[in-house]
This record gives C-alpha cells, structure tokens and sequence, in this order.
C-alpha cells in the first residue's frame, strides 16, 4: 500500500500556475475555481485522496508554494524515534 | 472640456489596451487625446495603469493628480486613486480583488465583481473591458458605439475573434452598472 | 494626411523611415524597446537594414560604421543604454560623421527604474563622451514633434556632419496622440565626398578620429568649434507661449514644458500674466532669447523633472538679471500641473530675489513636501 | 488532512528564500530555479557566507528572495561585479545568476573572460530563448526561426545568426572548471538541475575555477504559451538545440 | 621623509597603497599605464590585490564589486577608457558605494592622441554617467599633489560615499619631479554597516541601484543632492598665488595652473598686478570665492587645455561682474608660458566689457594665430 | 647586378600597398601580415572594393599602409563597424585587422557576436602574445609564466587565468564559415599564412559567412629579443599554446 | 646549375632588422656597417654572389623593401617570348 | 635661475633615460627639477623628446617654448628645434643622422657623430649619454660628477653592468665636444 502523505499550498506564493496540477503522479490536484488571491490568481488545491507525499509538486513549483508532509511507516516511524 | 480617466490595475489585466481603445474612440470622434502608460517591470501581476485624456483644444499635461474617472482593477490601485478622484467623479472598481467599501462620499462608485463576469464570458482578460462599460455609464464622455467602433477598427487582426466577446463585456459592464447599487448616491446600506 | 493614433516610440521611427534612414542598429531598453521592434518589423519589408546589436557598445559602433560609408542610419537607447554608447559617440564626433540618436530617459542614476525623467540633460547636452565636441540636443513635447524632429535630426546631422541627439523623457515615447506622418521620401543614396566605400576610380579615403600630432587634432578641434559657432548662430529653435505680455516666464522641456502649459493655462485664466518658453533645441541653447526676456520680466521659473540641470544655462543665460526660481520632480516622478501652478502662485506673490540660489529655496521647500 | 501516524516533513519552502513573493509570472521556471540553489545553500549551510549577484533581466531582483547578501550588477557585467567581490573576499561563496540576454549578449566579454581566468565562482545561467523582462525580443539563444518581438518574422539565422551554446563556447577555456547544462522541464531534469548546482558550489568551495549551470527554463508569458506548454517546448524544441550534459568537469 | 624623484602616475600608486588600497583593477591605456604597472608589481608583493581587467567596463565594474564589499579599491584609466565606465559610474553614484578613479586625460574626441589634455572636464565635471549624480573632483598640478590628493581622495568617497574623480592631464601623470610620498599607513579592514560580506549573524544586506517605484527613487537622487549639498559646503578647495593686490585674475587648473604660474610670475617681474586661482576641487567648484574675486578685481582670464568647458563655470561665478576673458590650446596641444605672458600684457593693456563673449573672441584670436 | 640574360621580375611590394613607411618597430611581423593580406587583395583584384577596418592597437595606422579605403574603429570593435559597412554596402569586401588585446580582450563580445551572427566579413587577427602598443602588457593569449610590464612575476594562471585560444573559442559558433591559424615565423608558414588569407577572402566572396585568420607574430620590442629570436620564439613557445591549422572549413 | 638572381633593397623601407639576412638560404645578405638610413638604420644590402632569385627574403620581409629578379632561363625566356 | 633642456629624436636612443638622469643628478644636487617627456604612439622610431628644467626655487610651467639646451637626435628633432633654442643657448647635433649644417649663428652648437661613436663603444643606445656629455660642456649645469653619481644610484640594477659604458660615453661625448669645431663661435669652415 503506497505511503500516505498531504500537502499544503501558501496562498500568498501560489499564482494558479498548473505546474503542479501537470506533475502530480496522482492526479489529486486542481485549482479551486471559487477562491481568488489578492493578485487574482485561482489557487491550487489537494482535491482528491490519494497523494502519497512523494513532493512531485514541491519540485516543480516555481513559487515554493508547497509543502508535503508524508505519514511516517512503522518501520521509519520507530527509526525516527530511535 | 477635458475628461481624465485613469486605469489602474495588475499587468496581463487588460488595462493599457482598453485605455487604447478609448483613446482610438476620442480621435475618431474628433476629440484630442492622450493615452499615456505607466507601468512596473513585471511582464504579468505588477503594477499597470494608464491615464486617457479626452478634450476638445490641444492638451498640455498628458496626466494629472485628480482624475475625474478611474477604473481600479486591484486593492493597491483602490487605495492608491480613491483619495485622488476628484470630488463629484467616478470611481468603478473591481470587486473580484477588493474586499472593502468605497470610504469617500463625495464621488459616484460601483462595485463590479469584474473576473467573475469575465470569467463567465470565458476570459478573464476582458475585466477591464467590463468596467469600461460600467465607467461609460456614468462618465458619458464617448458614446458606447464609439468605443465599440474603435474595436472594430483597431483590434489587431490576431484578436478579431474576440470582437463579439469585447463587445459583450462593454454591453454586460454597463447592464451591470445600470442595474447596480450607486454608492453613495443611493448607498448606504 | 489623416491624423493617426501614435505612440511615440513608433511614430519616431516611421517618421525615421519615411525620411528615409536605410539602416537602424540598437538593443532593447525599455521605454525605448518599441523603437526597436517597430524598425525589426518594417525595415525587412522595405529591404533596408534592421540589425538588434549584442549591446549598445556594439550598436554605436554599427551605427559608426554605416555612417561613415555615408548612409542614413540611426540607433535609440535609453539612459544606462545611451551611457554605454559614450566612447563611440566621442570617436563619430572626432571622425566628423552624422550621427542621429534617440535617447528616450528614464529614472536613474544606475539601473534605477523605467519612469520617465530628465536625469539625463546635463550627460547628452554638457557631458558625455571625451574630448571637445558638442551635440545638437532636439526635445520634442508631443508626439507629432517627434515626427517632425526626426527628419529635422538627418537633415542637422548631414548638414553639418555632427551629432543629433533626440531627446526625451519617457512620456514621450510611451505616449499616444494624435499626429500625422509625413508621406515616404524616396531615398536618396547620395555620396558624400568623404564616404568610405570601396576606392573605385577614386583617391582612397580614410576615415578616423585619430590625430596623433596635437597640432592636428587642434586644427580638427577648431574645426568642430567653427561648426558649432555656426550651428549657435543658425540652428537655435524654441516655442513660446503668452510670452508677449509675460511678466513671469516658465522654462521647460519635453514634458515638463507641456506640464507646464497646462500650469500656464490655468494661470492665465486666473489672470497671472505668466508666459511659456520651451526649447527644442537644448543645445545649442536659446541662450540669447533668454537673456532678452530677462529684461522684459519680473521672474523665471525652471522646471525639470531632474534636480535644476538645465536650470544652470538658464541661470547663465540671464545673468543675474532677473530672479530665476526653480521646480523639480526627480528620478522618475513626473510633476503635475497643480505642482507648477502653485509655484507660478508663490512667484506671482511674493518675487525672489535675483541672487538667491534656486536650487537651495526649491530644496527647503520639498523638504516641507517630503516632511 | 490529520492523521494519528507519526508524520514527517518532506519538503518545505526553504531557508535561504525571504518571505517575499516573486514578480515573476505564473508558471516561469525562473522561480524553481531560484528555489534549486536556495536548496543547495541550505544543504551546504553556505548562506551566512554567501554574496549574490543579480543581473538584470527578470531576475533583476532575486536579491528580494534569496535572505543572502545581494548586490545587483549592471546589464551583462555580473561576472565582473562578482570578480571584484571574490577577489577581496575570497573566502566568500560568490554567485551570479544571469538570463541569456545578460550573459549570452551583451555580457559575452565579461563571462568569457570570468571563465577564461578560471575566477572561483558560480553563474547560474538561465536559458529562456529570449529576453523576458523587456517583452520578449531576440537573444542569442533564440531558435532559428523563433518569433520575437524583435525577428516578427522568425529568427533568420543568415541575417542575425545562429544561436550561440554558451555551455559548449566557454568549455573551450583552460580556466573553466565545471560546466553543464540542464533542463527544468520536469521533476527529473528539475533532479538533475539541483545536482549540477551543487556541484558548481561544491567546485567553488574546493576552489576549482569557474562554474556554470546553465539551465533551460521557460517564458511562458513571452513565448504565448501555458506553463505547461512552455514546458513542452523546453523539451521539444530546445533541449535538441542546447543538448544537455556535462560540457567540463574536473577530474 | 626624503625627496624622490617620482613620475605623476607611479607616485598615485605608490601613494594609494600607502594611504592603504587593497584592491586595483585597470586596462591599460597612454598617459596611464604605468599606474597599472605600477599595481602589478607592488600589489602581490603586498598580499593585495592587482588584476587586470578585459576591458575597462569590466575594470569599474569589478571595482563596484569590490567597493560594495567596504573594501579600499580604486581604478584609473584616460578619456577613452572613462567614457567606457561611464555605466558602471552611475551605477555606483547610484548604489552609494565610495569609487576613487584617477583619470589621466589624453586629447580626443575619439581616439585623438596621447598627449595631455583637459579636454574632459566637462564629461567629469558636468556630464558624464546618466542621471543626477555628482562626483568629487580633485585636479593635481604636481607629483606632490597627485601623491597628497589620493589619500584625500580616499578619505572624501569613504565619507561621503561618494565618487571621487582625481582628474589630471597626462602631463601630471608623465611627469618626473622631487617629491615626497608619505608613510605607509596600516591597512584597517572595517566593515561599513552598508557592507555586503556575507549575513554572518546579521541581517542580510543589499546593495543596489534599483529604485523601481519612482517614490523611492526621488527620496535617494534627493538624498545625494543634500549629500552633494554638505560636500559644496565643506569641501571646496583651491590654490592662490599673488591674488592679495591682483587686479587681473588668471584662473587655470592642473598644468594649465601651472603653466600660468609661470606666466603670472613673469608678468609681476614687469610690475603687472597679476594673480592666479588654481582650483583644486573641480567639484564643488570654487564658486563663491571666484565670485568675491570677482568683485576685487578688473578682469579674469581663464586658462584652460580645451575650448573653454570650465570657462563657463567661471562665467556663472563672476556673474557679469568683471569681465572674464579665455585662453585654450586644444587637442592634446599644450600652451607654453610666453602665450599666457601675451594674454596678460592684452588685458593689462585693453580691458575687455563685461559682456563680451570671451570664446568668440578667443577664437578670434586663434584665427590670427592660425593664419 | 647587371646581366644580358631576359630578365623577368620575381617580386615587389604590392600594389595594394602605398609608399609609406611603417612605423612597427624593426623585425615586427605585423609588417608581414600586412604585406600578405595586400597581396591577395592584389591578386583577387579587390582594392578598389574593400574597406579595411583598422583597430586600436600597433597596427592603428594599418589605415596609412594600404591602398584602398579604410576607417579606424574604437579599441576592440572593429567587428562591429565592420557589420555596420558591410550592411549597407554587402557587395563590398570588409577585413578587419585586430590584436590580440584588441579582439581577444576589449573585443570579446564584439569578435563573439560577429562570428555568431555568421557576418560576411574577413578578420585578419594579430596574436603577438601581449599588447605591443602600450608596451607590453599581459594579452589574454600571454602565455603561463610569460613576463610582461602588467604581469612582472610572470602570468599566474591561477591569478590570471590561460590563455584564450581564440581561433578554438570561435569555431564552436555555427556562423564561423572559415577559420584557421597560421604562424609567420619562416617562409614556409608564411606562405600557408598567404593561402589561409586567401581562403578567407575567398570565403566573404563568396558571402560563406564570417572568416579568421589568427597569426602568430612577433613583437621583437617587448619580448625584449632580437627579431630573429622571436621568430624563434614563435616557434618554440608559441605554436604549442596555440597548435596552427584549420579550425573551420566550408564543406 | 642554379637560376640567377638579384634583389634591390629599398632603403627608405628598410629597417636593418636582419629578418632577411636568417632566411636568405645562399646567405648573400648582409648589413651594410657603413651606411644610415634617415632614421639610423644599417640597410641590408646583397653582399656575395650566388642569390639564385628565390625571393625568400622578400617574403619575409616586414616592410615589402625588398623586389627580386630572375634571369630566365633559355626555355622559359622563350616560352615568355611566345 | 633656470635652465631647460630638450633632448629630442627617435624612441629606443635612450632619449627619456638620459633625460631622467640628468633630472635625477640635479635632485641630488639640491635643486628644483622636472623631467617631462613626450612621444608618439610607436615603441620604436618615433618621435621621443623629454624636457629638463632645473632651478633654483618651485618650477612653474614645466614647458618651455625656448629651451638653453637643445640635443637633437635626428633630423625633424634639428628641424623642429633649431629655430626654438633661446639665442646663446647650445645645440648638440647627432652628425649621424642630420645631414646639413647648422644655419643659426646665435647659438653654440656642435655635430657630434654620436651613432658611430656609441657603435665603437659597443651599444648605439649610448647615443643620447654621448651627446649628453657633449651638452654638459658647454651648459656647465651640472658637473659630470653629478651626472655619473646619478648614474650609479638610479641605472636600474638589470643594467648595472652598463655603468662603466655609460661613463665612457658621456666623458668620450665631453671630449669630443673640448675639441669639437664650436660653431659659429669658431666655424666658416
Ligand atoms: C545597458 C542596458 N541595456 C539594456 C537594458 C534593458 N534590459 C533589461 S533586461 C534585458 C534583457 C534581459 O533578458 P535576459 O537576460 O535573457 O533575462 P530574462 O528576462 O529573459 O530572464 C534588457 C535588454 C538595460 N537594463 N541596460
Ligand atoms: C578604450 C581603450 N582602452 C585602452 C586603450 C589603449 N590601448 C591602445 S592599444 C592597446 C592594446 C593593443 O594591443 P593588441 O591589440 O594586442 O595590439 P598590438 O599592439 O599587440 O598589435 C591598448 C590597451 C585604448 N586606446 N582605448
Ligand atoms: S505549481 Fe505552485 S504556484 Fe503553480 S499552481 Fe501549483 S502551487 Fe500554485
Ligand atoms: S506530494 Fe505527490 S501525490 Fe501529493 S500532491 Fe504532490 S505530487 Fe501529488
Ligand atoms: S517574462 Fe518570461 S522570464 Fe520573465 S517572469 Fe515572465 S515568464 Fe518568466
Ligand atoms: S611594439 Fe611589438 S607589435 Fe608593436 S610594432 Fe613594435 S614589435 Fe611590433
Ligand atoms: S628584412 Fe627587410 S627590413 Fe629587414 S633587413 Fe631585410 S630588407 Fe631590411
Ligand atoms: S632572392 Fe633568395 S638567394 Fe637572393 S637574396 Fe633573397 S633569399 Fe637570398
Ligand atoms: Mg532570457
Ligand atoms: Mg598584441
């Protein structure tokens, strides 16, 4: 079963770009249509489940808008705490 | 007579053309005219604005502190011309990316919720077009068929598929403001 | 002809290409670059040169070498633009070939920003390159001038081999009027005497700007002087409005000229008897129309939008006879109409005196302004 | 989204980056460029030490993103502006960041020269095809019969050339220490971007010349094009013209 | 200390080091070369640090670098190569960041000759770089004054943040005289709080000429005029020789000063009541003290190694009150003693008006000279 | 000597050539390059179409030596007054003569550009390993170790990089139809100097783009030796540095 | 038997720089000690017999001083003749 | 009191050297000097002069258009200054390569052969040392003594072993000019 994982996307840098919308491997980005920011711009959003925090988004994303977090697995998770 | 509108938003909003084709419509009615730009570095998002000066004898100063129209398109061009309109002008303003109200009592303004519209039209570049239309409405220096004419006559061959959709965003900019809530005249509410 | 909506940077170069320039080199600046990409797209169709240089270094040393084969060639640039081509502007003044070049300013100094300014007068009309030499400095105010001027510029520089400066602020070029466009000259591919081009059936010749024996390039010097006294005498150009009855005169160029008018205007209608004289040429300088209505008014007032460069010639051509006042928006700010008028006010009511220094009372009161 | 899971971070804006949002247009590559060597900074902890030099282009003010010391050098001249800044502080890690435009025209003689004395810094050169900030005209990197707003007809090569390969020209010199060329078209070439970038910091800090990473990236904007077309193009059209590898390394 | 003899630019040099630069970078060029001669040999015996720079844009634009980073660093060059640094000038002048530049002139426009000249005074004084800066210039008419005027130099840019110009004809630079060179002074590395030099535990810093909002833009141009302001007050300098009875004023700077010298203490020898100014700061230039002279006196002559450019400086200062005469080789040629001698014998003989045009009939003069 | 036997007439100085004497310092071979490019101008009848480009440099009064029309370019950008002549007048043969100070230093981004561009014009391009007129200064093609009046110690080329080879640097532009370098140092390499300048005016005829010849040449004066040890010189130390032969042809 | 040859030294161009003198392969040159040119050179002169025509001095000659002639021979006299 | 001496002709006969030397005795005899050369732009053959003057208080204008002493190395240099040379100034004339004789009668002047003399001591660059010695006869200036301390202190070290020539070829110049035809004081022949 593949990792899961979430991000989150900074209003004020993201400039409804597509960039990551193109590039998620999962598909479970778009942008949200109802929303604006103060320059105009739609948002993009996580709108579907099933990102897996690989941070394919993070890399493309010319504004640094993102950032991912991903659920540790047991195993790294009791490394971690190690 | 000299009329001074000011369009004041981001680049990429459509603002230095639709002052163009104000200015075409003045020259094409026989009036002087200028259409002056001023604008950041940015190629999209930054500052743009330009200043059209309609009159009947030659003009001097191609700008002026206190416009009698202005159409602001973002929240910094708001703050910036609200103070600046002068008393009794017109102040059109893009409710899509302002969230507060009209402070000053002493001008007539509306509220068009512009990329909304545009968007709906199908293109959010037509904003400005929107509320040239509104603008119109109240500051009746050109006549909207003028201005539809100078889009017939000046709009680059590449866009003349957007001809009608210009047109629509002129038409549905003044429905709006006919239709909308004057403040301050028949404001406060 | 029909009156067209023109910008300014591109009702210049048509107007250039209609007088008949075969040949354009220049770099992208902003608020210049329509200059540029208007001559990429019509120099092409009518088979004439059109080549965007790797820098402003190179294209005035493009442009130096098709002047010197005796062609019509022209480059613009804006301010870091034109401060780059100053070696090559003072090599073409040596070798005494025509030069025409636009100059549209901006806010500096440095990179500074892209507004309109006048920060640049005192570089292109005192200054500059090295060495001895001085340019013809044209300053329109409208777009329909920028038309004009340009073929008044070749007409200047072939006249008398030397340099043509177009110069302008920003606004001018940015801007949009009304004008029209002179119809197309046929081009005239003359041969000057001195031209460089190919010595068939002719003495070869030699252009250069070396004179490597002072006593020849003292000869070359006063050459280029004698020129210049000729140029003083014949070449003066300047506007004047309600001058006649004047008893206060603004001076101002390009857009603060027509800034200025506006003041003008407003004045008169409150019945201030306050006149306009704007140069066209600023080099050489309306020195001596100056110094006449200096006898005839009570008080000067410069604007600039630069810090009182020009300010000094007119303080030199009035000579302590008459109080000159002066106001100025810097680095890109334009002044606006009401900004003059309440100086015209200040001078219609209380008069300076004539040896105050202008520069220092204009200071003290911005420093009110600025708070 | 919560989660009772034990979390982890992936991935955050870095800390060389201010809080200041880009003027650059949606989608251009630009900012993942930025974003590639504020990474590398933070992974080599070089921040504290390090002096930028921004170029003029549309990267005219990186200095308001990077929360290094900045210096903006004139038109072309950064590799200049960033010899006089190694050569007193030689101990400091010295970049410029330049576009095609900057770099490839009218700061040929500058970089060329910065290459040729093997000066100890890093360029990032951003090949965008054009020059961006000033509306799109020809640059040396322009395509052969690209369109620009200063060749309307398409690039013609017999009259205003080829397009120059910066990577490949500056190899030719002894002094050139590290130089590649990568794309940002897409999260592996972006992968492959961030390696090259910190190669040349790490050339730099062991004091081995000069180096450069030179970088495809995309102008939506003057180009007419989405982001995303952009980058197609990028892979499409100009990686086959500016092929991407190493063109110097050390050994 | 003991005398040496010592050429004009080799002592700039050596002086610079003693007064403590660590960073040189210069293109070679006549009159000036062996300054970056000099540099190449002493620097790396020093630990400092000499390059020489592709091209003279190259050279002040690593001299920007460097001056950002606080560091002491200088560049020299002459009229070819200044007109190329002219950018980069106005990008310091816009930065604020402190540049001295020897400039050691040469005859022009273009490229002219080797032979000294002041015939870029107007360039460095007036024009020069775009937008509304002004640099410090200093004129040496000695190899004691090249020497004594770069340590001041140095303390002048560092304080005002400034541009400071030491500007010579190549007669200063090529010339060998007894003089002395002051101790070596210790090299103190301090971090100006505008430095850029990595943010080690501090805010990071950032130095610029970008003002994009034109808002800003002006608040710097009028922070450098008020800067401009103080210096005008404070550092206005200028030699004088038998001015205390004078009723002729000879007013010339560097060799010209010197030459005149000459000239003037023949004329005593003959009982004519001739003095000399010798302005040291070209600017600020000496303004008020020509203008109370100006009061004392019955004539001025000015002169210069060019058509006249600081002549109309003069010509502002004295204000019409006396009547200011001109005398100017050109080109690289150098004027010798017994031409001013005759200059001074004319005016001692037929006092001028105060309302001629001192370069008309100058050249006048010239025409006869010419034959 | 007097003889009855028919006579015939080897050689004399070219006709391209006026009666002026040079002012290059006893043994200089800028002299012999001079004499090569008027005897193909001789020879391929060009006088009375060509326009030289003289540039800054000992070479300045090239202008004075030749027959034909000339002009005198800035320091380093003949290549771009060049463009501008050969533009407006691309029926008429343009050669530039440059130094190595002049082309490879100032010059860079001008010589680049002019070769990028493919421009139709001849460079004759003097590598004499430092700058002969200002009296020996460090050239960028000086080579390690070489003293020179800017360079006392010998060129560092840690501090001051290697020498640029320009003839390679060049060759990776598309524009380059001809480029080679050739020595003057004896008679056999100074009649292949001849034929490589033949080819390259042959090449602008034939409008086959930018072409180069880069000689290797002494300055007797500032390397300090007699002008027979300097051919030597060449020889010995210079033709390692910079390898002759064709770095360019049209195929 | 070889061709013969002589040369004529121009001494208004000759700058007595010996660059002749190394290359001439009969070795028939030399300077000429007892005279100056105006700018107080020693010029080269043809000092031996035996200079077959071979122009390899003027082809190294920097300032094109030198002109070369060559007796014909028989064949080739007539072959011009023709 | 002061004296000024040009010393003109070619570039690579030791012109601005000797000049230096000279400056450089009269420093360390206590007296005010300048040395100012000028030149063309060639390394070699091209017009090089330098300018000497030497007082007794601060030097003004360290030009003069009428020099006492004049050297001239070649022919344009006679030319040039035989006309400029104060009257009952000196002039030394290098016979090598000027081939007329001196028309002014209002000086001192001698021919010295200066280039066959310099050969027969060995190095041509000795030229100007011999007619410096020559000049120094008759504008006693400087006493030869002066000259050669110069000398030692200042030839630069690469061409320390020149020193003992340099000697010889200022004593062989001195002596050559005792004996020397003065003209006109002695001439017509
Ligand atoms: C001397 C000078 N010339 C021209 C300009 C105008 N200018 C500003 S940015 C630019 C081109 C930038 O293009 P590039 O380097 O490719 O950067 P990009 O915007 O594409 O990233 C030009 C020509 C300038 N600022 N200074
Ligand atoms: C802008 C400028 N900078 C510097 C100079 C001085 N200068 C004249 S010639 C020269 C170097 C010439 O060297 P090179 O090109 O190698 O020619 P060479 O004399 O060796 O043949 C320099 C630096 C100048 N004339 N102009
Ligand atoms: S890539 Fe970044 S800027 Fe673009 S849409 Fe996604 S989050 Fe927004
Ligand atoms: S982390 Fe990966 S899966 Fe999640 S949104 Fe980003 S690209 Fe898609
Ligand atoms: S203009 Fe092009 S390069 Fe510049 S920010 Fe926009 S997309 Fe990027
Ligand atoms: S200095 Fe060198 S390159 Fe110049 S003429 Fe003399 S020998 Fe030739
Ligand atoms: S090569 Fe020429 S210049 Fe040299 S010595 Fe021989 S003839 Fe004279
Ligand atoms: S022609 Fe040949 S043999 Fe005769 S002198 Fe010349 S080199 Fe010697
Ligand atoms: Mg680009
Ligand atoms: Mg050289």
């Amino acid at each position: 079963m593949p990792v899961r994982g979430w991000i989150e996307i900074d209003e004020r840098y993201c400039k409804g770009c597509e960039l990551c919308l193109n590039a998620c491997p999962q598909s479970v980005l778009s942008l949200d249509m109802d929303r604006l920011t103060p320059k105009g711009y739609h948002p993009a959003q996580l709108s579907a489940d099933g990102c897996t925090g690989c941070a394919i988004c993070a890399i493309v994303c010319p504004e640094a808008a993102i950032t991912v977090y991903r659920e540790v697995s047991t195993r790294r998770a009791r490394s971690i705490a190690a | 007579m000299q009329t001074e509108i000011v369009i004041a938003g981001f680049g990429g909003q459509g603002i230095l053309f639709a002052g163009q084709v104000l200015a075409y419509a003045a020259m094409d009615s026989g009036k002087e005219v200028t259409w002056i730009p001023s604008y950041g570095p940015e190629m999209r998002g930054g500052t743009a604005n330009c200043t059209v000066i309609i009159a009947d004898e030659e003009i001097g100063s191609p700008l002026v502190r206190n416009p009698k129209g202005v159409i602001a398109l973002n929240l910094p061009s708001f703050d910036r011309y609200e103070s600046l309109v002068v008393p009794g002008g017109i102040l059109i303003v893009n409710a899509s990316l302002v969230n507060r109200a009209v402070q000053r009592k002493d001008l007539k303004s509306i509220l068009v919720p512009a990329n909304e519209i545009a968007e709906s039209l199908g293109d959010k570049r037509l904003a400005t077009m929107i509320l040239a239309g509104a603008l119109l409405v109240y500051l009746p220096v050109l006549p909207v068929e003028a201005v539809e004419k100078a889009l017939r006559d000046h709009l680059p061959e590449r866009h003349r598929k957007l001809l009608p959709l210009n047109f629509k965003a002129l038409r549905t900019g003044a429905d709006f403001a006919l239709k909308a809530t004057l403040s301050p005249l028949s404001s406060q509410n | 002809m029909t009156r067209q909506l023109l910008k300014g940077n591109e009702a210049l170069a048509e107007a250039a290409i209609r007088a008949g320039v075969e040949a354009y080199f220049g770099y992208p600046i902003t608020p210049q670059t329509e200059v540029l990409e208007y001559f990429s797209k019509r120099m092409p169709e009518l088979g004439r040169t059109f080549l965007q240089a790797e820098s402003e270094v190179a294209a005035i040393n493009m442009v130096y070498g098709a002047a010197c084969t005796g062609t019509r060639v022209m480059s613009s640039s804006s301010s870091p633009g034109v401060s780059l081509m100053m070696e090559g502007i003072s090599y073409i003044a040596g070798t005494e070939v025509p030069l025409v070049l636009v100059d549209v300013m901006r806010g500096g100094p440095g990179l500074g920003n892209i507004a309109p300014s006048q920060g640049d007068y005192n570089q292109i009309v005192h200054g500059g390159g090295h060495g001895d030499y001085k340019p013809i400095v044209l300053a329109p105010a409208s777009v329909q001038e920028t038309i004009d001027f340009m073929d008044l510029a070749f007409d200047l520089a072939e006249k008398y081999r030397a340099i043509v400066v177009v110069l302008m602020d920003g606004n001018i070029g940015q801007m949009m009027e009304p004008a029209e466009l002179p119809p197309m000259r046929p081009v005239v591919r003359s041969e000057p005497d001195w031209a460089v081009t190919g010595a068939k059936g002719r003495e070869r010749r030699i252009l250069s700007s070396i004179y490597i024996q002072p006593e020849e390039e003292e000869i070359v010097n006063i050459r280029l002087l004698k020129r210049w006294n000729q140029i003083e005498a014949n070449e003066v150009r300047f506007k004047e409005y309600f001058v006649d009855d004047a008893e206060l005169l603004v001076v101002g160029f390009g857009t603060a000229g027509r800034i200025s008018l506006s003041a003008v205007r407003a004045a008169r209608e409150e019945g201030i008897r306050v006149g306009l004289l704007r140069p066209i040429t600023l080099s050489p300088y309306p020195y001596a129309r100056i110094r006449a209505l200096a006898g005839q008014i009570k008080g000067m007032l410069v604007v600039e939008m630069n810090s009182g460069q020009m300010l000094d010639d007119v303080i030199r051509a009035a000579s302590g006879r008459v109080p000159v006042e002066f106001y100025g928006r810097l680095g890109g700010m334009v002044p606006f109409p009401d900004e003059v008028l309440e100086e015209i006010h200040r001078m219609a009511a209380q008069p300076a005196s004539p040896n105050g220094n202008p520069r220092e009372s204009w200071m003290k009161r911005l420093a009110i302004i600025e708070g | 989204m919560t989660t009772n899971a034990p979390t982890e971070l992936v991935y955050q804006r870095p800390e060389s980056f201010t809080e200041t949002v880009t003027h650059y247009c949606p989608g251009c590559t630009h900012g993942v460029a930025h974003r590639l060597v504020a990474e590398v900074l933070d992974e080599m902890a070089l921040r504290e030490r390090t002096i930028g030099v921004a170029s003029v282009g549309c990267s005219v003010f990186a200095y308001n993103y990077f929360s290094c010391d900045f210096v903006e050098a004139a038109h072309g001249r950064a590799p200049a502006m960033a010899t006089g800044i190694k050569r007193v502080l030689p101990d400091r890690v010295v970049f410029t960041y330049q576009g095609d435009g900057d770099l490839a025209s009218i700061g040929m003689a500058e970089i060329v020269h910065a290459a040729g004395r093997g000066e100890n810094i890093t360029v990032i050169f951003i090949n965008n095809a054009n020059y961006g900030m000033t509306g799109g005209q020809m640059a040396p990197t322009t395509l052969p019969g690209q369109k620009t707003t200063s060749s309307p007809y398409g690039r013609d090569v017999e009259q205003m050339g080829f397009p120059i390969r910066m990577a490949e020209l500056l190899a030719t010199l002894d002094g050139a220490g590290y130089i590649a060329r990568r794309s940002l078209h897409d999260p592996k070439n972006i992968r492959q971007a961030k390696k090259a970038i910190r190669l040349a910091f790490e050339a730099q800090v062991r004091g081995s010349g000069f180096s450069m990473v030179e970088l495809l990236s995309t102008c939506p904007t003057n180009w007419g094009m989405t982001p995303v077309e952009a980058l197609r193009w990028v892979e499409e059209r100009m990686i086959p013209a500016f092929p991407l590898g190493d063109y110097k390394t050390m050994e």
